[in-house]
């Protein structure tokens, strides 16, 4: 994605508005799939002592550069400690001890229902994606879920082909329905805007548009009808701090990464 | 009691065909070696269970071996998706493939479970998940104090576990270290292990009392195999060979090129080529 | 968020009448500061729970403060019986007191089931054994998948959790290590942690990854105490007091003695005392 | 105990005896009250590779001298690895892994059925004994269970005040009834004799009386009308090597555990 004429890209400025949701005495699961980018750019600006957890064990872990895998011998190596992948499931997420459980999505709903597992029908996939992994339990153990994808009408969608993980259901109260106590997501981050759940109907709802994107843009690039607040707020660019910290966290991931590669051409 | 075979001996004494077995690994410690040497001998019709089954299930199920996956994240990791495992799921290709998908929580604890040596695991999971409505293995039991009602899965026992770990002492005791992963479980829930190390150390003497170590008596054969779990790497020896994973998905992508690289480098291969594979990725000591 | 407190502070912020509390350690690192302090405050009408109460609680419950105890073995561990406790149980000296017995096995998971949020454990136990006709606390599930029937019982949920431990980092993160026992489970399981440590170190960076720390967000408050887990031990910096134990059998074998003993040693001592405890325990370096 | 004009004394000759029962494989759980000097002896004369197990969590551990409690520092320091409690419950118990559970018994009746909690009453006890610990379960998932206690009208009784672990049961296959799989107690080794369970009622019945006892001195100590083998056997006096092995394990935990003690009265 290039840069727009504000001098930063969509998806920098979804990273950078993701990152600023997150509290520094935040406890929050990486999930697969979720841009670890904005909570290694949160812990590098404003939320220094901010708790990264990642599901192959690393608890509180500080990476130089972004890891590639969910299971980087950097976010070993620079975690407060590294426990088995149960213990993560059982003590941490499941212990209630997880503020944000943060989720990507290849198809979401306006519910906030994800799916990552199949186009198409279960048994008969047109398209086998992924799966889960850890997703269908960070979204009902997560004290609340923060959702961050780049809109289009493929991945934002009326109805999604499966629950990989629950959202807000149909709405309203079925969460509480279904016996999950806990908030769901309470967030959604985009290229374009700022979305968060109706307090009754618990539909998304555009709160933010990003500088210099129309409701038009928004709703053009959304398989549903969007809904925005009444009080529609401006998303506040991303500031020098900001953009400096995220690109140079991406420039040191991908000189790291290429390195394999490079020793490898060297060979 | 631990034997220490070669890798070939290991495999042929320990995995069968219509086994159910586990390469486990999380992202870390990928028992690749093993996994290659159980393609060389065409073990056929395993039931092959893990989390995170990336290239050695593409491999595998792209060579035809495996009649049943059991997994909980199908993905190659920071890549993409598996294309071999797809063109079996989507299109029977080589063969078709029976599926059983949980969560990361269900796996795990179903393996907790097997190492525990219970029949099941219980667990608040699935709430509101679409895997609670295909996979007839998730059930569900009330707690008895609070009427609670909490997911059960049923335990994990493979018939035979692989992983890769750091090292062996001479008698036979294996340390794990770094992202530990599930491979303590996975050994400890099935009837039997074996484990492939980057090398083998007089003893343990020094090391810190709390360390993942598994004692002699419960794996079944040690291979000293340097470089094993390349591209995955080994926390101490080697970086991940994240090219590889790239490169993995182009090879994927065709019947006839995985066809291909599989003959060359595994088929034609053997283990004692790993070494090899992982000098440029050893950190400058 | 951690904080760091005289002992004295922390425990007054963190225990109050009526709480139910755990101190725990296994043989090891058992809390008798923390203990203590709490015996100097007079804290009343506490339901106690560990899986090994052994001098620590005998002093508690033989100075009055419990209603209620919560354990899985009642010894004084190599020496025999605890002798206040005997009192309060079968005399109701000074108090009548309430007992929930387990098994250590019980104890172990409803532990572990509480560090992970679940009501209940689910376990394999208590087959033919008395406690389970005694004991309303233990009931049975059913595997839905095999039918075998299973122990349950109700997850552990302290109000607070006291621990003794090796030491913590400036940030607050603490080492536990050795006989690691029910330590994490007990901190996790409970709504506060309250931590004594040996010392503080500037940071953990040249620890092994696999260690037991404890996040200093998992913890309330921590309490610098040299010699606080005396007459039990602490790994790494000094020894059993293996004759104190057997002094114990003698002191709280009667009513006066015991008094006299908890004035001197307790009630007009403080948590300054420890270190000078142990000072003939430590190994010559 | 004196020692008898054998050289040896009865409790000599009871660990000793209980020694020889363990073999070179075994993985033994050496439960609170059980006698470790049998499974140390073992290790230090026939059986080295022994894997010896405290439920403190230290499994195979060698220590130089007897622990006085079962978390005695010197169990973890000699230990091949120590892991947490519940995990000693779970995965190593409970995961069918032992194949020796070694107790020792306050009261036990004739089907190896043990009491350490209370003598008389469980709501308005006599006496308040200190419990089972471990034992309830490593009576049922050891492969099988061995007791060693000395002799007494007062220790074997024909009626325990309470079933602190299950044994046989009132007999012949009450555990396969209770759904329990494992084997049982399978040998109890007194100071006085050997006994094992009559294949069928499952009653501790003598096969070997140790030197110089006689069946009017073992029925004189046991509360129970004591059955005797028809081929009842003499137990082998202790070797000398097992008497060294004994006695310089004794001599070096006393000079061991006196240190501190020492240390004290010196200051």
């Amino acid at each position: 994605m290039s840069e727009n004429d504000l001098g930063f890209t969509p998806s920098e400025m979804m990273t950078i508005a993701a990152s600023r949701a997150l509290k520094n005495d935040d406890v929050c699961f990486v999930g697969i799939g979720a841009p670890s980018a904005a909570c290694n750019v949160a812990r590098l600006t404003h939320a220094p002592d901010i708790t990264l957890i990642y599901e192959s064990g690393t608890i509180g872990t500080a990476p130089d550069v972004l890891p590639l895998s969910i299971g980087d011998g950097e976010l070993c190596e620079t975690a407060v400690t590294t426990v088995a992948v149960p213990e993560m499931f059982r003590y941490w997420l499941q212990g209630g001890r997880i503020t944000i459980g943060f989720l990507g999505a290849a198809q979401l709903d306006k519910f906030g229902n994800i799916n990552t597992t199949i186009i198409g029908d279960y048994a008969h996939p047109k398209t086998r994606l992924p799966g889960g992994g850890g997703a269908p339990e960070i979204a009902t153990s997560s004290r609340e879920v923060y959702i961050t994808m780049a809109q289009s009408k493929r991945g934002m969608v009326e109805k999604i082909d499966f629950f990989t993980s629950f959202g807000h259901g149909e709405g309203g109260d079925h969460r509480k329905r279904l016996g999950i106590d806990t908030a769901g997501p309470t967030l959604l981050i985009t290229d374009l805007a700022v979305w968060k759940p109706d307090p009754v109907t618990k539909e998304f709802t555009v709160v933010s548009l990003h500088p210099g994107v129309t409701r038009e843009k928004v709703q053009a690039t959304c398989g549903w009808e969007a809904i925005f607040a009444e009080a529609l707020d401006e998303t506040p660019a991303p500031t020098e701090l900001e953009l400096k910290t995220l690109r140079d966290l991406q420039a040191r991931t991908k000189t790291a990464h290429a390195s394999a590669a490079k020793g490898k051409a060297a060979q | 009691m631990v034997k220490f075979l070669p890798l070939k001996k290991a495999v042929a004494e320990n995995l069968h065909d219509g086994d159910t077995v586990a390469f486990e690994g999380f992202t870390h410690l990928i028992p690749t070696a093993a996994a290659h040497e159980a393609i060389r001998q065409s073990i056929r019709e395993l039931t092959l269970i893990r989390m995170t089954p990336d290239l050695i299930y593409d491999q595998m199920i792209g060579m035809g071996m495996a009649k049943k996956i059991v997994f909980s994240y199908l993905g190659n990791p920071g890549v993409g998706l598996l294309r071999r495992v797809r063109d079996a799921i989507e299109n029977g290709f080589p063969r078709p493939i029976e599926v059983e998908e949980h969560s990361h929580a269900g796996m795990a604890n179903a393996y907790e479970a097997g190492a525990a040596g219970l029949p099941c695991a219980v667990f608040r999971g699935y709430r509101g998940a679409g895997l609670a409505t295909v996979n007839p293995n998730i059930k569900s039991v009330s707690c008895p104090f609070t009427g609670e009602v909490l997911a059960a899965v049923p335990a994990i026992r493979p018939d035979v576990t692989f992983i890769h770990a750091q090292k062996a002492d001479r008698k036979g005791n294996v340390l794990v270290e770094g992202i530990i992963g599930i491979q303590k479980e996975a050994v400890l829930a099935a009837k039997r292990a074996v484990v492939t190390v980057e090398e083998v150390v007089d003893n343990f003497n020094d090391l810190h009392p709390n360390l993942t170590v598994l004692p002699n008596w419960t794996i079944a054969a040690i291979s000293v195999v340097p470089g094993g779990s390349h591209p995955s790497y080994t926390h101490g020896y080697y970086d991940r060979d994240n090219s590889a994973y790239l490169e993995w998905d182009e090879i994927a992508a065709d019947r006839d090129r995985f066809q291909a690289w599989m003959q060359k480098n595994v088929i034609e291969s053997s283990a004692d080529d790993f070494a090899a594979r992982v000098e440029h990725l050893r950190k400058a000591a």
